[in-house]
């Protein structure tokens, strides 16, 4: 039983496929809803634990706590005059921030929520590809910063762009091919590995610990995945100014910087499912959700904890990482969990 | 060897040696050659009539610190950049505060002000009251006006 | 931004950036023009004046004594340092020398606001190569020697403490007591900030080996203080020609042979630690005695006539200040010349950052420590 | 002389992990920040800011004046009756370029202008200057 069927029950009296067909926007509403909420939660937790860790208070002036803060912020934001630079290419410039947002939007969409107390299971799409179609949708974010950034015809715009792809392309092959150890490893199990949802539950034993440097590995593409530092070459504030948002401004902007929280928490979510064993715990049927959640929130914090405290890592050692380490790291993995599938048996 | 027309002993305690100008660079490569390889400072000084030049030159394996001083009547010194890299910005900055001009120096722009601004501050005859106003033009570079409206 | 736009590139297909002078990592109002080949940067040329306020001919159209608080706004981080500088020429030329006790109380200061100086500069350079934390740690512990400052003399940067023959107000036992709690608490939080830096295998990464400067160069360039004890050059002015009583101190000075930005940073940090043993010596040793030289009675302050030439310097947290006075014998100097050691450090700049990347032209340019009101006075 | 030695070379990321260790254990301690209008740390004694002066004390002598190094401060004719000021001139203020040197209060020979610890001040641009009746009033009925 899940979200869907149960919206589908609830208008089956006008028929079948118009029943589907209002169940499917009441739930896409709902993702969005749910979408909006976390990036608000993430970025004021951000921003109170960033307080805190640089011995500050943080908002706390509008609303109990500064709770109200980002909404007045958002305000702002939404409130802003966008200016638009003269010697942009005018599509990509306009439609490389809803590029972004709408990446993120799909990535969520795509996740396995798992389970929630009367509710059921809150997942969205129950497709046998999930896990393909999820990094199909990781993919759409870096088109759309790197269509900003040429768009923008601003030299830092473009310089970040570019290291941007070169970003990219670093990390994407030692990602994929730890997440090939993970459908491998779970292939054992399961008849059909791709579905996210199979993948999750036959973690009895969570994957993150037969396949810690899958892991690591997989944690440092994420975390490069989110640009945020020590990742943050693309838009290192201290050298091109802002990179590839440098031209943006009001609402445009705003759609950047919810880009890159969301993808914090999307990421979090995303190793917590693959290698933390997701919404799998105790009494999992009925609090499978919160579960998931918790895991994802701590893995928020070991992000932004990371994010104020390490230095940004220069684009050509970058590189040299990807290639050089991480994805020798990652073939090695994958015969660990080759020797551990067909060996072992686990 | 070069002929020093005085040598003196100042307030502080530093040796203190006069040359003729066109001598100079030629005294700066002796001294360099004795040691003293670090160039502090170069200090011009309007005295009215005429444009002291003071070079202090430092001595690190001795301790030494030294001033050299020459004179000129018509604002032309030679220029010791290819003795010491030091001099570079050194003799920019009083090319375009005090108006020496220095011989042979390879980028005689001036350091602070714009290309444009008229006079040279230090001069005991700059008029103050005339005040001068900063823009920027469409390629981004400074230029001064003593019109207030055109300024910021 | 003017100038970041895209334009054609020229012949050898580099293309030109200005950075700055608004620019997250420029410290002020530094403008480089950049050629870039790609990510590597080909040229730099730094355009500064963008602060020119031409403190020396302010100074010119003053009375000796006003000239303090054009001091104090030149290296603005660090004022007390500025002002030993500029008395002890000042002094010299009006022939009249502070009091003992004025003297240790100006070593403590001094070297109060070479902390605050340099923990300006390590919280700036952490933010130059992206960490954001640890510059929030810096500034709490700044703002503890700027709290002994305002305890002082009123005033938490520009603070116009010294005067010609002493000191404007005097040191008193809670001030003695709160250096002394400052500076027993300060070792700890300092070694945990150096901590948060020198461990990460990033930031050892983001300055080993980048930005090398050979002894001979930095000579050759006049560069001074503790970037050119990084390069492996045991000179300091506090050493080599001691002013005020830092012949009885007993202190070392910090040098590195590795000649590139961690050695900077390294010679930085070991600075602090030093300047906290000269604070804890000196503090206990101030002798009782007037505060003042009776010479400068505060009504004959504009009265002060000088003549003669006197250069002086000193070691200030950037390097080597300098000051040549030159008095007519009237009550206002007739030639104040200050050798800004920002300045010289600054044009070095070009040399180190040839051929670097543009991350390393941010860190490097961080490493020399610029503050602009002293570049361009 | 010392040498200063490189750090002892860590294992990689153990030591960004330990760096980050160090900057997390500031999550448990205090925060130094103060909310200004409600909290306020109290000043120093030797704190200084607005300028007073006492018009009873003035005599007029234009030394403040001459040892303002900014020019802030004007001789403006007052007419008030004075006798140890005969030739009724007091000076002003001008606090958009005052950098509070403490210059005038030092030199003033019958400490008729002194700084207090009053800093908060609200002014518009085209009154920075202070008359010398302003100067002699608490802050309060100045901006009245």
């Amino acid at each position: 039983m899940n979200v869907l069927t149960r919206l589908a029950d609830f208008f089956a009296a006008l028929g079948h496929y118009p029943a589907y067909i209002l169940a499917y926007l009441f739930e896409t509403l709902f993702l969005i809803v749910f979408v909006m909420v976390s990036l608000i939660a993430m970025i004021y937790i951000f921003r109170k634990y960033m307080a805190r860790l640089q011995l500050r208070i943080g908002p706390n002036r509008v609303g109990k706590f500064g709770t109200l803060q980002l909404i007045a912020d958002s305000l702002k934001l939404v409130g802003k005059e966008s200016i638009l630079p003269s010697g942009r290419d005018d599509l990509p410039y306009r439609i490389a921030p809803i590029i972004v947002f709408l990446g993120l939007v799909m990535g969520f969409a795509l996740l396995p929520y798992g389970p929630l107390y009367f509710i059921g299971s809150l997942t969205v799409t129950h497709s046998d590809v999930s896990l393909l179609l999820l990094f199909a949708a990781l993919a759409i974010m870096p088109i759309g910063e790197i269509l900003a950034g040429i768009s923008s015809r601003n030299k830092y715009a473009v310089v970040g762009a570019l290291r941007g792809v070169a970003k990219d392309v670093s990390f994407e092959i030692p990602m994929m091919i730890s997440v090939l150890a993970l459908v491998m490893m779970a292939s054992a199990k399961t008849a059909n590995p791709l579905n996210l949802t199979n993948l999750v539950e036959v973690q009895f034993i969570p994957y993150g610990i037969p396949q810690v440097i899958g892991l690591g590995v997989f944690f440092i593409a994420m975390v490069a995945r989110a640009s945020f530092s020590p990742f943050d070459m693309s838009e290192s504030d201290s050298e091109l100014v802002s990179g590839h948002s440098t031209e943006y401004t009001g609402m445009r902007f705003g759609m950047f910087y919810m880009g890159l929280f969301g993808s914090i928490f999307l990421s979090s979510l995303i190793v917590s499912l693959l290698y933390l064993g997701g919404y799998n715990g105790p009494y999992s049927g009925y609090a499978g959700f919160i579960f998931l959640i918790i895991k994802g929130l701590i893995l928020v914090l070991i992000s932004f904890t990371i994010w104020l405290s390490v230095p940004r890592i220069r684009i050509d050692k970058f590189v040299n990482m990807g290639w050089k380490y991480l994805l020798p790291a990652s073939i090695i993995n994958l015969i660990i969990a080759g020797v551990l599938t067909l060996g072992l048996g686990i | 060897m070069v002929e020093i027309l005085e040598e003196s002993t100042g307030k502080d305690g530093r040796r203190v040696l006069k040359v003729a100008k066109e001598d100079l660079v030629q005294l700066m490569k002796e001294l360099k050659g004795q040691g003293f390889v670090h160039l502090s400072l170069i200090t011009g000084i309007d005295r009215k009539d005429r444009l002291e030049v003071v070079y202090h030159l430092q001595n690190l394996e001795k301790n030494e610190y030294i001033a050299v001083k020459t004179e000129t009547l018509d604002e032309r010194v030679p220029s010791v950049t290819s003795v010491f890299t030091s001099a570079n910005w050194d003799e920019r900055e009083q090319y375009d505060l005090m108006g020496i001009v220095f011989e042979g120096h390879p980028n005689l722009k001036r350091l602070f002000l714009p290309e444009s601004w008229v006079g040279h501050p230090l001069r005991k005859n700059y008029d103050i009251s005339k005040v001068q106003y900063i823009n920027m033009d469409e390629n981004g570079e400074d230029y001064a006006t003593f019109d207030p409206g055109d300024g910021w | 931004m003017m100038g970041s736009h895209i334009s054609k590139p020229d012949e050898h297909g580099w293309v030109e950036l200005n950075m700055g002078p608004q620019h997250p990592s420029t410290h002020g109002v530094l403008r480089l023009k950049v050629k870039l080949d790609g990510e590597i940067v080909k040229e730099v040329e730094p355009v500064i004046g963008y602060l020119h306020r031409n403190a020396e001919k302010i100074c010119e159209l003053d009375y000796y004594c006003d000239s303090m608080i054009y001091f104090d706004r030149m290296d603005y981080v660090g004022a007390m340092n500025m002002e030993v500088g500029y008395l002890e020429a000042a002094e010299k030329l009006l022939g009249i020398p502070p009091p003992e006790r004025v003297q240790w109380i100006r070593v403590v200061m001094a070297e109060l606001s070479r902390i605050a100086s340099h923990l300006v500069w390590a919280g700036a350079f952490g933010l130059d190569l992206g960490m954001l934390t640890p510059f929030f740690y810096c500034f709490v512990e700044r703002e503890k020697v700027l709290r002994i400052f305002v305890e002082a003399c009123g005033s938490r940067q520009e603070t116009n403490y010294m005067s010609i023959g002493g000191v404007y107000q005097d040191f008193n036992d809670k001030l003695v007591h709160d250096i002394l709690e400052f500076t027993e608490q300060f070792p700890k939080k300092l070694d945990d900030i150096f901590n948060a830096y020198v461990k990460n295998d990033i930031f050892i990464s983001r300055t080993k080996g980048i930005g090398i400067l050979e002894p001979e160069v930095a000579l050759d360039y006049g560069v001074t203080g503790p970037m050119l004890r990084a390069s492996g050059v045991d000179y300091d002015v506090r050493k080599a020609e001691p002013y005020l009583v830092y012949d009885k101190i007993n202190f070392d000075v910090p040098v590195s042979y590795k000649k590139d930005n961690l050695a900077r940073f390294l010679v930085r940090f070991e600075e602090m630690r030093q300047a906290i043993k000269i604070i804890n010596q000196a503090v206990k040793k101030i002798p009782d005695g007037p505060y003042f030289n009776p010479k400068a009675k505060k009504s004959l302050m504009i009265r002060l006539r000088g003549e003669g030439e006197v250069y002086a310097r000193t070691e200030s947290s950037k390097g080597e200040f300098g000051v040549y006075l030159v008095g007519d014998g009237g009550v206002k100097p007739y030639r104040v010349r200050v050798r800004s050691p920002s300045l010289k450090n600054l044009s070095v700049l070009p040399y180190l950052a040839k051929d670097q990347m543009i991350a390393d032209l941010v860190a490097i340019s961080g490493t020399i420590d610029l503050v602009f009101g002293e570049v361009d006075r | 002389m010392i040498e200063v030695k490189e750090p002892k070379k860590e294992l990689p990321l153990i030591g960004t992990m330990k760096a980050m260790a160090v900057v997390a254990k500031h999550l448990f301690q205090k925060p130094v920040t103060v909310q200004y209008p409600e909290q306020k740390r109290e000043l120093p004694d030797r704190f200084r800011y607005r300028i007073f002066l006492s018009l009873d004390d003035c005599v007029g002598c234009t030394l403040c004046e001459q040892v303002c190094p900014n020019i802030s401060i004007h001789m403006q004719k007052v007419d008030r009756e004075n006798p140890r000021n005969k030739r009724k001139i007091y000076p002003d203020v001008n606090f958009g370029t005052c950098t509070v040197c403490r210059n005038c209060e030092e030199i003033c020979p019958t400490d008729a202008i002194y700084l207090t610890h009053v800093f908060e001040t609200a002014r518009t641009r085209n009154s920075f200057t202070y008359s010398p009746e302003e100067l002699s009033l608490p802050e309060d009925e100045v901006i009245k």
